[in-house]
């Protein structure tokens, strides 16, 4: 066993509930998002180190990214919402009451007896245990694609990928729906320096985007992450106001919301047919057929996250989601 | 290229594609809507004939076949339950088509046909589906569909209801997630077949109590109920109907899948889950008694009938289980049908008088009699009166109780029934008294086609009653839950 | 004459496929209300008419669907269910023609009548039952159709009476439920067969029979105004007049009654039930309630409630009959299902009209009513006169063969009792037929003489009944009387 | 002690961690974070089922599972936000 790993092991481990629990406990929201950021990071860093990149990515990308970007841009409008209210003190509601500290300390105490329990039971599973292993790696040859984590995304368990994207879609039609006719915060604008900053950030951000697609068939990366970096972009965007969403816009947005579930849905049921069931790839154009899902959903998982993060659908005055097709 | 579908994928594509139109192109979002449904539908009833004449189907998707791919898999359960939600989403549909027919409910159209097809999608992947994982997106996409009905409306107590909602849905599914993470780790993989006759080990048995509590807090059971009846009584009354009817039977068939498979660790558990049932009976039962609204009042009764369906599952312990759940079965069928017909036919209620304040429902003079028949038809199946379907359903319940000695089910059954009786002989009150009318009463006021809908249901919730020997021989199919200990 | 195997479900059908077709009438559309009230309330007596001659040939009529594994629904046509049957299709349509005229300009008609019918459709239901678990469901639905009925009205006073009206019964047949599954988890049958089905579960378990009998009778004792669950039928007096004579005379209370039969003849039969030792506690409980009633009937002044503490009183007469477990003590309860039905329906229907055309709902304003009604009065005073046993009125065959009966199964206390009930009866029938006949009227209830008060439809219906009374008297053993009919049905009971 | 048995602790420390904030907090952003935090538990545990002692390679399955779960609760999240930012509006407009 290697020392000086296993104490950075324990290093990190401690530092990540370290920084799970100040970030619940810190009273600033603020402080609060940049901890769980941060914790974020170090949760994929975590991640590496047991051999997970593509998760470690997705994690740091879509998981503490966007994460991040929606709860801080949620703390501004909350901030704005709330400040117009400090204008008129007078008719201000009460706080609401804080919990009794019995209360939380029950609540606590059953948590940690639940944690103690899940450890206990933790402890208890194989290690290493039995796993897909065996299984990923006779039918990789045949799933069109030469990275496993690609293969099972988009071929083996291709269904729950789709219905990941469904997820997305819901929420972005969800979001729409909530948000329809809601009075707007002014939106964050970064300053001058920034803005030049995000300009020079944009074409390389697409590069790495675009590599990070292309490059999932064969080594880490793939549609989420890829669509996670484009997404950031569509952000910078967004928050340099070098785009704003019209209302003309949405037609085109809704189409690039849809793209990915619909032609990954389409490509689903279209090789149906010859005895083949739906998902079943023909071997000859696997790899075209996942490349092209690939691509589509990328672009969809793109617009949608940037949609989450402007939150409003584009209507007269106000503004909405992006696109970037 | 020919393409051969199955119904299996068509159930569930079909909606997809219906969601997808119906959000691309807004105005015509009721007619894809209603058309959607409509092949569901067909391709439903297709899938019950193939399970009918062959026995249960499986669909390894991709063709690689369980564990490696999923499989989607139609047994009489299944399908009967895929038959429920279509059913109950089809009139569920046309009744919105009305309710959601004023100019001033164009936004609120354009976004309830695409959410609702999404919610259909999910509910059908639950239904079909047969790895625990998926099972965890499924209730994801259900989650965010059925929220996003919750607050269609837009006023704060439904924003409000709404937020406690997603944050006991966001909850429930990672309490799911964390279970299916124990179910990896000692058994390696994620389909039903590979959870059979595994040895109840401490992470199983860990996995088996978070799934649970993940899935009751997403169906509600007591003491996890805290969000429902906000929830439930203030959205628009189509949303109320498709989440009380249909949503929280999704999370209540993945419990009665799991106990086929999983080892089921004790009779403690299962006396455990009859208890929370219990406390669900009477709590929901006294809170109905005490809710001034009528909305809420068919909420809290969801509250009471979702425990009665776990006392079901319950009845006759851990002997008696491979029959217990056809009881639970048919009370979900049963309280499908009927509270669906119920909260539309309150929501129809509520808008001809005005208000739905329970004690001031005689002051109006007016009377949707239709909708207040309806209503007193959802009662019966849903107090359990013969001859409907919730007659059977209890009937069930406490034979199984009462021939293996379990008297306290029985007194639990008995309890509810008669607290049923009591907050429902509220609402009756309210329709049928007319001293305190002060204006003359109108004739045969507020018809209205939108009660054909609610009307249909409520009198299928009674006339299956009478079909039930062959519904209980259709969910047997390809079901052989005797397998599990 | 042609055979039609489901003669028994076509008499279900017209009272209960008219439900719906009148529940959907607008409200002014009375004549044909009417038509087809009177029109089906034909049909199922002269559907019911030959379904009695067929019996009567010995033609069985067996109808079953299977509802549940093994449980059915099943409806058969023995001669028990044919005499019930036979009652409430000859009242129901004297009722319908009562309150056609009764209801002619009140609200809500559509509703009433819709209700009526399923109210006779249960009580059909409940004739025809073949096993307990088909009565079960017929016995619920006879609660819920009561219950609109009951409340017609629409006052805080009717809703009152129709909750307490509702928890009762309800509860009855939750308990009745409970009952049913018990019957269906001990002997694995809810078959109701001459002899019972109970003696294998009597011999090994007969504590779990004795309680088993014990939930049953409490649960039908409910309809039945069994003390001490008779309080709901007083209260439930708010309902309209001839909803009252429907629930005294034939569905309601009869149905209990009916139901306490079937129990004890065909679920346990008489002869083990007898060896139970559950039989006499239960003639005891009938005679309590006997006395009970008729001292509750005299105290009260507001006559339908007097008529409603008479009926708590008479009904049990059919118990008593039925617990004495002596062939002549059951023919005598058989005789008073039908005899007790016709008196009592007479009774209130001229309380009705009393109402109707008097203004008078109190013993103390019945003074010289005689004379502004003589037709309604004269049939009240059969009836009255039935009741309290004169001979040769129904009443007094009834209370003749029970007390044959009472003295068949050495009980001679039974004489007693039935002498005391009938002075009883006497005490508070008495003053009443006294103030009507022989007292001057009231200057409010005396009105120009020669114009009827009240339009033939609510005149005709209880002159009707009270002729009935009559004849089921005085041509007791004419073939097809109804004492005739018990004989038949207690060779069977009694498996002679 | 090897990496799986540490981070498998740290994730259900943190699972934990997330379940008493989801349970006891009452700002309501902070409750969306506690969920993600469970999330993240969530996914430690995935993750550290799915590592093998080198030289062996990691089971790509549950990389999947858990890079699904992060897109499915960033969505779930982003619609958590989206009903606080109404709800705060609305309670804004209803006090102003």
């Amino acid at each position: 066993m290697a020392d000086p790993l296993m104490i950075f092991d324990i290093l990190l481990a401690l530092s990540i509930v370290a920084l799970a629990t100040a970030s619940l406990s810190v009273r600033d929201q603020f402080t609060m998002i940049v901890l769980f950021i941060i914790f974020g990071l170090l949760s994929a860093l975590a991640w590496v180190r047991l051999s997970a990149p593509d998760v470690a990515l997705a994690e740091a990308a879509i998981g503490t990214g966007v994460t991040g970007a929606l709860l801080l841009k949620t703390l501004h409008h909350l901030r704005f919402v709330s400040g117009s209210r400090n204008r008129q003190p007078m008719t201000g509601v009460a706080p609401l009451p804080p919990v009794p500290l019995g209360v939380t300390l029950a609540n606590a105490a059953f948590c940690g007896l639940i944690t103690l329990g899940l450890a206990a039971g933790f402890l208890g599973a194989p290690a290493a245990g039995p796993g897909f292993d065996m299984l990923v790696a006779e039918a990789m040859p045949t799933s069109g694609v030469a990275h496993p984590v690609t293969g099972v995304l988009l071929n083996f368990r291709a269904y729950d990928t789709l219905m990941e994207v469904v997820v997305l879609l819901a929420a972005v039609v969800a979001v729409w729906q909530i948000e329809r006719g809601l009075s707007e915060a002014p939106a964050p604008v970064m300053g001058v320096v920034w803005q030049g900053f995000a300009r020079l950030a944009l074409p390389a951000i697409v590069v790495v985007g675009t590599y990070l697609l292309w490059g999932g068939a064969e080594a880490p990366g793939g549609a989420f992450q890829g669509g996670a970096v484009l997404a950031a972009m569509g952000l910078l965007l967004l928050l340099t106001r070098a785009y704003v969403p019209q209302p003309g816009h949405r037609g085109i947005a809704r189409w690039a919301f849809v793209l990915g579930t619909g032609v990954f849905a389409l490509v689903a049921l279209l090789v149906a047919g010859g005895g083949r069931v739906a998902f079943e790839y023909p071997l000859e154009h696997a790899k075209t057929l996942i490349l092209l899902i690939e691509g589509m959903v990328t672009i969809s998982i793109a617009v949608t996250l940037a949609a989450l993060f402007h939150g409003r659908e584009p209507v007269a005055l106000t503004t909405g989601g992006r696109h970037d097709t | 290229m020919s393409v051969d579908l199955s119904p299996i994928t068509l159930a569930i594509f079909v909606p997809l594609f219906g969601a997808i139109m119906a959000f691309l192109l807004p105005r015509a979002a009721s007619v894809i809507g209603l058309a959607t449904l409509a092949l569901t539908t067909g391709a439903v009833i297709w899938l019950a004939r193939a399970v009918l004449t062959g026995g249960a189907v499986v669909l390894p998707l991709g063709g690689w076949g369980a564990p490696l791919g999923i499989d989607l898999r139609a047994d009489g359960l299944s399908v009967a339950m895929l038959g429920l939600t279509c059913a109950v989403g089809f009139l569920v549909s046309v009744a919105a088509l009305d309710s959601l027919k004023g100019a001033q409910q164009a936004r609120q159209r354009q976004y309830f046909w695409p959410l609702w097809l999404l919610l259909l999608t999910g509910m059908n992947g639950v239904y079909l589906g047969t790895d625990i994982f998926n099972l965890y997106v499924m209730i994801e996409v259900i989650a965010l569909a059925a929220v996003g009905l919750t607050v269609l409306s837009g006023s704060r107590a439904a924003v409000q209801a709404g937020l406690e909602y997603m944050y006991a849905s966001i909850l429930g599914a990672l309490l799911f997630l964390m279970g299916v993470g124990f179910i990896y780790l000692q058994l390696g993989r994620l389909d039903f077949a590979g959870l059979t006759g595994a040895e109840p080990t401490g992470a199983l048995i860990a996995a088996l109590a978070l799934m649970f509590v993940g899935l009751a807090l997403k169906t509600a059971l007591f003491p996890l109920h805290f969000w429902l009846p906000a929830a439930h009584a203030n959205a628009t009354a189509p949303a109320s109907a498709l989440l009380s009817g249909l949503v929280v039977k999704a999370a209540l068939y993945i419990v009665l899948r799991l106990a086929q498979y999983m080892p089921f660790p004790s009779e403690t558990l299962l006396t455990l889950v009859g208890l929370m049932g219990a406390g669900a009976v009477i709590w929901g039962g006294i809170q109905a008694l005490r809710a001034e609204r009528l909305k809420l009042l068919v909420a809290w009764s969801t509250v009471a009938q979702i425990g009665l369906i776990f006392v079901a599952f319950a009845r006759a312990g851990e002997v008696g289980l491979p029959e217990s759940w056809k009881a639970a079965a048919l009370l979900i069928l049963a309280h499908g049908i009927a509270k669906a017909a119920m909260f539309l036919a309150a929501g129809r209620i509520k808008d001809e008088i005005g208000h739905d304040v329970i004690r001031d429902l005689d002051r109006s003079p007016i009377r949707p009699t239709l909708a207040q028949f309806t209503f007193a038809l959802a009662a019966i199946s849903l107090i359990g009166l013969p001859p409907s379907l919730g007659f059977i359903g209890k009937w069930s319940l406490m034979e199984g109780a009462m021939a293996a000695g379990y008297w306290h089910w029985v007194a639990v059954t008995m309890a509810g029934t008669l607290m049923s009786v009591a907050y429902f002989s509220r609402v009756f009150a309210g329709f049928l008294r007319f001293d305190r009318v002060r204006a003359p009463v109108g004739e045969h006021q507020g018809w209205a086609l939108a009660d054909a809908a609610p009307l249909t249901l409520a009198l299928a919730a009674i006339g299956l009653g009478l079909l039930a020997a062959p519904i209980l021989g259709f969910i047997e199919i390809g079901y052989p839950f005797g397998v599990a200990p | 004459m042609m055979d039609a195997p489901l003669l028994p479900l076509f008499i279900l059908l017209t009272s209960l496929l008219a439900a719906p077709v009148l529940f959907s009438l607008p409200e002014r559309a009375a004549r044909l209300r009417t038509g087809i009230n009177l029109g089906m309330a034909g049909l199922k007596v002269a559907l019911v008419a030959w379904l009695s001659l067929k019996v009567s040939q010995g033609v069985i009529y067996d109808l079953r669907f299977e509802l549940l594994p093994g449980l059915e629904f099943k409806l058969q046509a023995d001669p028990l269910a044919i005499l019930f049957i036979a009652l409430s299709a000859v009242l129901w349509l004297i009722t319908t023609i009562y309150s056609v005229g009764y209801l002619e300009h009140g609200p809500h008609r559509a509703r009433f009548f819709g209700f009526f019918s399923l109210c006779v459709a249960a009580t059909v239901g409940i004739a025809l039952s073949g096993n307990l678990f088909t009565f079960l469901l017929f016995y619920e639905l006879l609660t819920l159709a009561t219950y609109p009925l009951v409340i017609h009205r629409g006052t805080a006073e009717a809703l009152r009476a129709g909750r307490i009206y509702l928890i009762y019964t309800l509860a009855g047949g939750l308990v009745l439920l409970l009952g049913t599954l018990g019957l269906w988890v001990l002997a694995g049958t809810t078959d109701f067969v001459p002899g019972g089905v109970l003696a294998y579960v009597v011999a090994v378990n007969p504590l779990a029979a004795q309680l088993l009998f014990v939930v049953l009778i409490g649960a039908l004792g409910v309809k039945a105004a069994l003390f001490p669950f008779h309080v709901w039928l007083p209260i439930a007096m708010v309902a309209p007049a001839p909803v009252s004579a429907l629930l005294h005379a034939v569905a309601v209370v009869k149905a209990g009654a009916f139901g306490i039969m079937r129990v004890v003849y065909e679920v346990f039969g008489i002869e083990t039930a007898q060896a139970l030792g559950v039989t006499a506690p239960l003639a005891v409980l009938a005679g309590v309630t006997i006395i009970y009633g008729s001292l509750k009937a005299i105290t009260q002044d507001d006559i339908k409630k007097r008529l409603a503490y008479s009926t708590v009183s008479q009904v049990s007469y059919i118990t008593l009959g039925v617990a004495l477990a002596s062939p002549l003590a059951a023919v005598g309860a058989l005789a008073h299902l039908i005899h007790q039905g016709l008196m009592k329906i007479t009774m209130f229907m001229v309380a009705g009209n009393l109402a109707e055309g008097l203004g008078v709902k109190r013993v103390s304003q019945m003074d010289g009513v005689g004379r502004a009604m003589p037709g309604s009065m004269l049939a009240f005073t059969l009836a009255a006169l039935g009741m309290i046993g004169l001979p040769p009125l129904a009443g007094f065959v009834s209370k003749w063969y029970l007390a044959q009966g009472g003295l068949e199964a050495g009980q001679a206390w039974v004489i007693e009792l039935l002498l005391g009930s009938s002075l009883l009866n006497a005490i508070y029938f008495m003053p009443m037929l006294h103030r009507a006949w022989f007292r001057d009227a009231a200057p409010e209830t005396t009105g120009a003489p020669g114009r009827p008060r009240i339009g033939w439809m609510l005149a005709v219906p209880p002159a009707a009944t009270a002729a009935l009374v009559l004849i089921a008297g005085g041509f007791a053993n004419a073939p097809f009387s109804p004492l005739e009919w018990t004989r038949f049905i207690v060779a069977i009971e009694y498996q002679e | 002690m090897t990496p799986d048995l540490i981070y498998g602790l740290t994730g259900i420390a943190v699972f934990g961690i997330g379940l008493v904030g989801a349970l006891c907090a009452l700002d309501r952003l902070r409750r969306v974070l506690a969920l993600k935090l469970c999330s993240v538990g969530a996914g430690f545990l995935l993750v550290v089922g799915a590592w093998r002692a080198p030289p062996g390679v990691p089971d790509p399955v549950p990389h999947a599972l858990v890079i699904t779960g992060i897109v499915v609760m960033v969505s779930a999240t982003a619609v958590a936000l989206a009903l606080i930012r109404r709800l705060q509006t609305l309670e804004a407009e209803d006090e102003r």
